[in-house]
């Protein structure tokens, strides 16, 4: 019908109608949840919703995609239009459509639609599908607007968005405390780093007399020589926000606890969505950075420190999906520091790049950590060992992610990480500090991602481990299992087989079990499984992205010793961990490391303890002040039984006698007698 | 010396103060006529009203004189708000007589008190519009001596106290008052209340300092019949002691007298500056807030009213503060609503006592439940109370507020009117007090005797006044003029 | 003038420190006296044409008698109700 | 065109009246027929409302001329939006009253009482004239009392007294003060219209004064931090229906008239005053943001939840600029949504368990009635300024423009109090938060969702009364424009001539 009114130029795609791609990509998504809360009843019908919809949801982004090829698209498109604030302060709330966020756009609709689809099978008994459903619609909307916004309010709006989503996924399952307690977490901790967000993009929007992004970046690029400290406060600020939603130091913690979260929720967390969007956000802003020497070195810091210390978390981990998740942590942190270390020519690409081959990587191993403990029942180094074995379908996929993430050549992982390893290394030869404190780090963790990711591929195709696991009960509902921390599981290692690590989402329950063995979906629908290969096809030829002229990166004269020498050292680092491994119950390298240390790195140092004892002092405060409350309303009510005593008092003088009446009389007279004389 | 006379402009005082010698004539030829005094009475009294009404037109000119001198000044003048108060205290009065018209008395008596309120009505009347000295000072005690002999007429112990201390303190004011005056004449040299004279007075410094003397004088003489605190002490034990139909004869028809007769000094006093006024903002300010306080704990009825009339003079003679017409007019204003008001609930309050028994209705207490009981005369004393608290839906009493203090607010007196807006909310507290009893399960044996059909009448006549008055407050607010 | 004052002083005094209600009749007379007295003076003194003061003076006189006249009426009440006229006891047995 | 602004809030009064009055003293009236008639009767007031709002007629006539009180009714920009607000809330509560009727009277008063304190809202937001404004202010207190200390919490009689009482006295304290400021600007000004006493200012000296004692005044009834133990009092006794006029209807009072009363006519006033009112805002969102973090009772929790909220509309109107303006009157209308959706379904929970204690271990909402759960998490995301839903705009914006205040005023100052400001939005966020973990989780531990039970579910009324709440709560999120062009003109020429 648009061809039928001649409204698609055909040779740049360009589309004359109001509503544009750019709103679809947002507004696709957005539309999940309003038509499942509206229409369905059934998880069925929320699936035909769900998965249509994602599906549209992928093709917005690729028509707009094109059309930004052809050069067609509409740089600046409209929404709700501007906010009357009055003549001072203008608020367009306009969307912006450039190349990288055309392509980050891109990933996030693969990687909702994969994640929308295999959701169906992995929640499928599950009452409450319809709203998990929606709540990753939002979530992916949320997501695209942050990524398509021109405009500081905008973006928060989305920002804010995907917290709450964040919140409503991880507790999905909010009949295990543990859960609750996680959503919690999850969602204050990123809205406390949110607190100084607003008065950061309220010092750049006031500043620049507008909340359009072209117009802050353009004012302060002029101002910044005069008010270079507003700005570098307004950047920390953001910074702060930053790191609390890319779950780095010192937010990192809820991450790992996000994991009480259906793995597809995972998945879209880490994969496309939440963490990566301070990438997002901070490469929109990447010309006011490059100004601000101060909040670039306190970037590179944050993020060195929290890539380093989760590549150490990540291999001590004895839940291979909190291992994932830690190498989350460290995989942004990468990204940050492509931010950081970037020098004027180049703008963010080198961030961007690595968000997106992170996103197909990353996906792909949750979902198939997904996949795998839907087979084995569990996340846990007991359940997983040895279940690719088993499982053999599986294999590829895994194998293909797990190479992507430690860097490998030819996979995605190991250009964009490539890439910026040369940058910082470029920088730190230059004498940029922030470069340097980078480098050091990026060493670092490439052999820490090489050793976990061996570890785990290890884990997984650990034999010996496979025939213990033999005997396991049926798939078991979570429902019923209570939470037992890892600490306690560390510490009686031999009874394996009847601890109660809940796993992460059940397949059929019980009864079905019985008459429908083996269970029917031992694998996924085949879109999900297509999906899934899509994934592991693009995280092997994704490198190639860096050679197309999406990316203007320079990947022409790479610094071929260095990438030599790591490689090598990455084979070694590999060598160790497999002797490790070697004659392990499980195959786990890390069973080597005493037992105390890797129970408090399960629990991430403990750092949940500081946040406790943050909170502690705030609820103590509040009990103080209600206390005070109380005396303060006490003191009003306590105005009634006052007067009523003066009442009683003043009743004294009023015997009823007329003596007492002439006194007063006459007192009276003589004060009004002086009154008269003294006010004269 | 010669005078001129305007009899129609006279009738007002003239007809009450003739009818109490009428009635007391006719007692002595046919005695024992017991109520048809009372009926006399009434109409007397609104015969007084109705000869004021041609003056309360606007079309009247205003203020009208007479009693003139050949030199000009005028020893009798009446003004719109003048009009006001004496249609006020004669319409009181006459519901008054009406009021007591069914309650049986020793037949002997009914005379002497038809006589005695007609006299005190007459002395109100008269009051308002006196400008000299002495017509002034007669007015006021005429006004005076028949409410005190009220009290004592009735041969209950508690009345006995009651008129001994209102006596009491009625002869001290007046011999303050007396002295105030003596003192204004010899300061001013003049029996009248002038203007130009006082001027004159205020020029030389010790005169003015005599003057000032004079005026406080009289002020405080005159707070006592306004029971306004300190001098206030005589009125719970009047209320408490007279019978309610006299308890509503002190609150509104000699609290008009007093507020007349104060207006009339007032009017003199203007011209100089604000420092007897100030002791007025002073008085007014402690009666509201004492009076207010007083009823909080108050249990029996009358003298809860008792009170509420010492906090409703606070009230009056707020505006007073200021110096300005508008503040006449406004103290006006609130008197007229108060007087309504104030009527009505007495009204009810003498339907129930005579229906049910005098103890049953004073004390607060059996006002529980009144409105499953008698609805009609529940939501005809809810609506009093709530406009003597100045909310709605009883409009007037709110726009009497407004009146009452915009002057001091219009005179920056921000002291006053925080004291006042405090008042405020603590009479709101006092009048919902009663009013919460009104709701409620009702208490005790449910003796509902009829209404006497006169009180059933007036108990109506008030709710409709109140509702019309509400909603058209500018009826009843023009008869004091603009 | 300072006759007056006196006489002022005098009767407020007897007014508020005696307890039998004649005695503090007497003192309002005796401060009524003084406002007569200063009528008197104050009407001898300036000489207007309407002879004001020795006018009030009458009335003043005048109005006390009927003062007294209900005064007394009360007091006998009172007597009747209560066998003595000592004010300091009224409303004791209320 | 004309009858509308008369039929808009006698509609409802008259209507009250009768039925207050007719009940009992005539016949005792049933309590379909009370409902019936007072739908009419609010349906009456919103066509005239919308009637009015789409082309604005005047009336202005003389009323009461001895202390110079007009019959001027109009309205502009500012009001609309809460005139139209008020007149729908008012239909919304009397649905609501149909399905929840608190025992404590007979219906009739119930209704009429309802009936009363709508036309008293409406009537304010109507009047163009000082005084009649101070009138309609005072309507509906009576009613109000009534329906705290009749149809209140029945379980403690002398707590419902108690609170009926605090809230009586409270607002007329703060009512007779914002009586004194009216007349001496009416005094001053020769009129007591509002735009003639806009026209005519005090002398700087004078304003400061009369600025302070109105917005101690009005400051009772927004309520201002040191001036708000009345509120927490009255909305946990009061009955659903009104506590949802409470703070829908009779809240935005206080800061229309803060609009009406002290910015336009006094702003020297007002600049001299502002960094101190706007401490005690954000004093209130931060004391009130922390109390939430601990109280017990749902309702208590709710009530202190707007006085943070409230907070965020007087710190808007302090920072003496148009964006702030903007945002203390969006943040206005989102907060009348808001507080009545929750009360609307906080009082529908408290209706079924009995009691509002958040200590008592439950079953998840979510599981047991769905609907009633989506209107609360929506209720409670938009309470902690969640953005797409109403909250957002309002704080958001209230921030910016404290983070600017207007000129002359502290800027440093304001700077702390806009990040005070935003820390007391983490604090909606934590209690929020935690309200949700308790009661839409559940508190109790592990087991399958039971099956939704439909009889503890919503339906009818109350369903559609959530329903339409919840619509509003997230329109007004997603579409904030509509609102703000509404105000935008209004605004405009208000700080124009307070600018002068």
């Amino acid at each position: 019908m648009i061809l039928a009114d001649g409204r698609l130029d055909t040779t740049t795609l360009a589309l004359d109608l109001p509503v544009q791609p750019s709103h679809l990509v947002v507004l696709l998504p957005a539309a999940v949840p309003v038509l499942i809360i509206l229409l369905t009843r059934r998880s069925t019908q929320a699936f035909v919703v769900a998965s249509v919809l994602s599906f549209l949801g992928l093709l917005a982004p690729i028509a707009l995609l094109l059309q930004h090829i052809r050069g067609g698209a509409v740089a600046g498109p409209q929404t709700i239009g501007e906010l009357p604030v009055g003549p001072g302060f203008s608020i367009p709330l306009h969307l912006q459509v450039d190349r990288l966020s055309v392509l980050v756009a891109v990933a996030v609709g693969l990687v909702s639609w994969a994640v929308q689809i295999f959701t169906r099978w992995y929640l499928y008994s599950d009452p409450r599908y319809r709203q998990f459903a929606a709540g990753v619609g939002l979530f992916t909307a949320a997501m695209q607007l942050v990524v398509l916004s021109g405009d500081m309010l905008l973006t928060l709006v989305g920002w804010e968005l995907m917290g709450w989503c964040s919140y409503l996924l991880i507790g999905h399952e909010s009949e295990r405390p543990k859960a609750r307690r996680a959503a919690y977490k999850a969602f204050m901790v990123t809205r406390i780093a949110d607190t100084p967000l607003v008065i950061g993009l309220a010092i750049l929007s006031l500043g620049a007399h507008s909340t359009d992004l072209d117009a802050v970046v353009t004012h302060w690029t002029h101002a910044a020589a005069g008010h270079h400290t507003a700005l570098t406060a307004a950047l920390l600020c953001l910074i702060c926000a930053v790191a609390g939603k890319s779950a780095q130091v010192p937010f990192q913690d809820w991450l790992p606890d996000a994991m009480e979260g259906p793995t597809p929720a995972s998945a879209l967390i880490h994969a496309a969505t939440m963490v990566a969007a301070g990438t997002v956000v901070l490469g929109k802003l990447i010309t006011l950075l490059e100004l601000s020497d101060t909040a670039r070195v306190v970037l590179a810091i944050i993020a060195s420190i929290s890539m380093v210390g989760a590549g150490v978390l990540a291999f001590l981990q004895h839940d291979l999906k909190r291992l994932l998740a830690w190498s989350t942590v460290s995989q942004v942190a990468l990204m940050l520091l492509g931010l950081a270390v970037v020098t004027p020519p180049e703008g963010a690409d080198l961030g961007i790049a690595h968000l997106l081959s992170h996103a197909m990587f990353k996906a792909l191993l949750f979902l198939m950590i997904g996949w795998l403990s839907v087979l084995v029942s569990g996340t846990t180094v007991e359940r997983l060992s040895g279940a690719l074995s088993k499982h053999p379908a599986c294999r590829t996929t895994v194998g293909i992610g797990l190479l992507a993430l430690a860097g490998v050549p030819p996979f995605v992982g190991f250009f964009s990480k490539d890439l910026i390893i040369d940058a910082s290394a470029r920088g730190g030869i230059d004498g940029d500090p922030s470069a340097r404190i980078a480098f050091v780090a990026l060493m670092c963790v490439v052999l820490l991602t090489a050793a976990y990711s061996m570890r785990m591929w290890l884990i997984l195709i650990h034999r010996t481990g496979s025939q213990r696991v033999q005997v396991r009960e049926v798939v078991e509902d979570s429902y019923h299992v209570e939470d037992v921390g890892i600490v306690e599981m560390l510490v009686d290692l031999p009874q394996v087989d009847q601890h109660g690590r809940p796993l992460d989402h059940t397949g059929p329950l019980p009864v079905e079990v019985e008459e429908e063995e083996p269970v029917v979906d031992q694998q996924p629908g085949g879109g999900a499984r297509f999906g899934l290969q899509l994934l592991s096809v693009l995280s092997v030829v994704g490198g190639a992205l860096v050679v197309s002229p999406m990316l203007d990166v320079d990947w022409q004269h790479p610094n071929v010793w260095l990438i030599g020498a790591s490689l090598l050292l990455m084979g070694a680092v590999a060598l160790l961990v497999r002797m490790m491994s070697v004659g392990t119950v499980y195959g786990d390298a890390a069973a080597r490391i005493p037992v105390f240390v890797r129970a408090s790195a399960s629990r991430g140092f403990d750092a949940d303890r500081i946040y406790v004892a943050v909170v502690r002092p705030v609820i103590a405060l509040a009990h103080a002040v209600t206390r005070v409350e109380g005396l303060l309303d006490r003191g009003v009510q306590a105005l009634p039984v006052l007067s009523a005593r003066i009442a009683r008092r003043t009743d004294r003088l009023h015997d009823r006698r007329p003596t007492s009446g002439l006194v007063a009389v006459s007192v009276g007279l003589v004060v009004v007698g002086v009154m008269g004389v003294v006010l004269w | 010396m010669k005078l001129t006379y305007d009899w129609w402009l006279l009738a007002p005082v003239l007809i009450p103060a003739v009818g109490s010698v009428l009635v007391l004539l006719l007692d002595a030829l046919a005695p024992r006529l017991g109520r048809v005094h009372w009926a006399i009475t009434a109409v007397l009294l609104l015969a007084g009203a109705a000869a004021v009404v041609p003056n309360a037109l606007p079309s009247a000119d205003n203020p009208r004189d007479t009693l003139c001198l050949p030199a000009g000044t005028c020893l009798y003048s009446l003004d719109h708000v003048g009009v006001g108060l004496q249609l006020t205290a004669l319409v009181s009065g006459a519901v008054i007589a009406l009021l007591a018209l069914p309650i049986r008395v020793p037949a002997e008596r009914a005379a002497v008190q038809a006589t005695l309120l007609l006299a005190a009505t007459a002395g109100a009347t008269g009051v308002v519009a006196a400008r000299d000295l002495g017509s002034w000072l007669v007015m006021l005690e005429l006004a005076t001596l028949p409410a005190v002999a009220l009290v004592a007429l009735r041969a209950r112990r508690s009345a006995v106290d009651g008129a001994l201390s209102r006596l009491t303190t009625s002869l001290v004011s007046f011999a303050i008052t007396a002295m105030g005056a003596a003192l204004w004449f010899a300061a001013t040299g003049s029996a009248l209340f002038t203007g130009d004279a006082v001027l004159n007075a205020a020029h030389d410094t010790d005169s003015r300092r005599i003057l000032v003397l004079a005026v406080v004088f009289i002020i405080a003489g005159l707070a006592f019949k306004m029971s306004l605190a300190p001098f206030h002490v005589w009125t719970p034990e009047a209320f408490g002691g007279a019978s309610v139909p006299i308890g509503g004869f002190l609150a509104v028809t000699s609290k008009a007298a007093a507020l007349a007769a104060l207006l009339v000094i007032f009017r003199g006093v203007t011209v100089l500056g604000t420092s007897a006024l100030a002791a007025i903002g002073v008085l007014s300010a402690v009666s509201m807030t004492l009076g207010n306080v007083m009823a909080l704990r108050e249990r029996n009825a009358l003298r809860f009213l008792a009170w509420s009339t010492v906090s409703q003079a606070g009230w009056v003679v707020l505006p007073l503060a200021t110096v300005s017409s508008r503040a006449v007019r406004s103290a006006a204003a609130y008197l007229v609503v108060y007087a309504v008001a104030t009527l009505v609930a007495f009204i009810v309050v003498t339907a129930l006592a005579h229906a049910d028994g005098r103890e049953h209705a004073t004390g607060l207490a059996s006002y529980k439940g009144l409105l499953r009981r008698r609805p009609v005369l529940a939501v005809t004393l809810a609506l009093a109370l709530l406009t003597l608290m100045g909310l709605p839906p009883a409009v007037i009493g709110l726009v009497a507020k407004v009146a009452a203090i915009g002057p001091v607010a219009g005179g920056r007196l921000w002291v006053l009117a925080v004291i006042a807006a405090i008042n405020a909310m603590l009479g709101v507290a006092v009048y919902l007090r009663w009013l919460r009893m009104l709701f409620g399960a009702t208490k005790g044996p449910d003796r509902a005797d009829r209404l006497h059909p006169v009180h059933h009448a007036l108990v109506i006549v008030g709710a409709a006044a109140l509702v019309v008055t509400s909603v058209a407050p500018h009826s009843l607010l023009q008869i004091v003029g603009r | 003038m300072v006759v007056v004052g006196l006489l002022f002083g005098i009767g407020l005094y007897g007014v508020l420190a005696r307890r039998n209600s004649v005695l503090v009749l007497i003192g309002v007379e005796l401060m009524l006296a003084a406002a007569g007295l200063l009528f008197v003076t104050v009407g001898s003194l300036t000489s207007d044409t309407m002879r004001a003061g020795q006018i009030m003076t009458i009335f003043v006189i005048t109005i006390a008698a009927a003062e007294i006249a209900v005064a007394l009426g009360v007091i006998l009440a009172v007597f009747r109700a209560r066998g003595n006229i000592d004010m300091t006891q009224a409303g004791e047995r209320e | 065109m004309v009858v509308a602004l008369l039929v808009a809030p006698l509609a409802p009064i008259v209507a009250g009246l009768a039925l207050v009055t007719g009940d009992r003293s005539l016949r005792s009236v049933s309590r379909h027929t009370a409902y019936i008639v007072s739908l009419l009767a609010t349906l009456a007031s919103l066509a005239a409302s919308v009637l009015i709002a789409k082309d604005r007629p005047v009336l202005d006539r003389q009323w009461v001329p001895e202390i110079g009180m007009r019959l001027h009714l109009a309205v502009d920009g500012i009001s609309v939006p809460l005139l139209l607000m008020t007149a729908a809330i008012g239909v919304l509560v009397v649905l609501h009253a149909r399905h929840e009727q608190p025992d404590g009277g007979t219906p009739a008063t119930f209704f009429g009482c309802l009936l009363l304190v709508i036309g008293g809202g409406i009537a304010t937001f109507l009047v163009q004239d000082a005084i009649s404004f101070f009138l309609a202010f005072e309507v509906v207190l009576v009613p109000m009392w009534v329906l705290i200390g009749r149809f209140g919490d029945r379980r403690d009689a002398r707590e419902r007294a108690r609170a009926a009482y605090t809230f009586v006295l409270y607002t007329v304290l703060g009512s007779t003060l914002m009586l004194i400021g009216i007349l001496t600007m009416t005094f001053a000004a020769g009129t007591s219209d509002l735009a003639g006493i806009a026209a005519h200012p005090l002398p700087a000296g004078g304003q400061t004064v009369v600025a302070l004692i109105l917005l101690v005044g009005l400051g009772i009834k927004v309520p201002m931090w040191p001036l708000h133990s009345w509120l927490p009092r009255a909305h946990t006794v009061a009955p659903t229906a009104g506590s949802m006029l409470l703070a829908a209807v009779l809240l935005k009072m206080g800061t229309y008239g803060v609009v009406r009363l002290v910015l336009a006519p006094l702003p020297e006033g007002v600049h001299r005053l502002a960094p101190y009112v706007g401490a005690l805002a954000v004093i209130g969102i931060i004391w009130g943001g922390l109390v939430c973090l601990v109280e017990r009772s749902l309702k208590r929790l709710v009530a202190w939840s707007s006085v943070a909220h409230m907070g965020f509309v007087l710190l808007g109107m302090m920072s003496g600029t148009e964006i702030g303006l903007q945002a203390a009157l969006y943040a206005n209308i989102a907060h009348g949504v808001i507080s009545a959706l929750l009360f609307a379904v906080v009082g529908g929970l408290k209706h079924r368990w009995g009691d509002d204690d958040l200590d008592t271990v439950r079953r998840s909402l979510r599981d047991i009635s769905p609907r009633l759960s989506l209107t609360f998490v929506i209720g409670f995301a938009a309470a902690m300024g969640l953005p797409g839903l109403a909250g957002f705009w309002g704080e958001v914006l209230a921030i910016f423009g404290a983070w600017s205040p207007g000129a002359g005023l502290p800027s440093r100052w304001f700077h702390v109090l806009a990040a005070g400001a935003s820390v007391g939005a983490v604090l909606a966020a934590g209690y929020a938060l935690r309200v949700l973990w308790v009661v839409w989780h559940g508190s109790a531990q592990g087991g399958l969702p039971p099956k939704p039970e439909p009889e503890s579910d919503a339906r009818g009324n109350e369903w559609v009364v959530a329903a339409v709440l919840g619509a509003a709560a997230i329109a007004l999120g997603v579409i904030p424009t509509v609102l703000l062009h509404a105000t935008a003109d209004a605004v405009t020429h208000l700080m124009a001539v307070a600018g002068r």
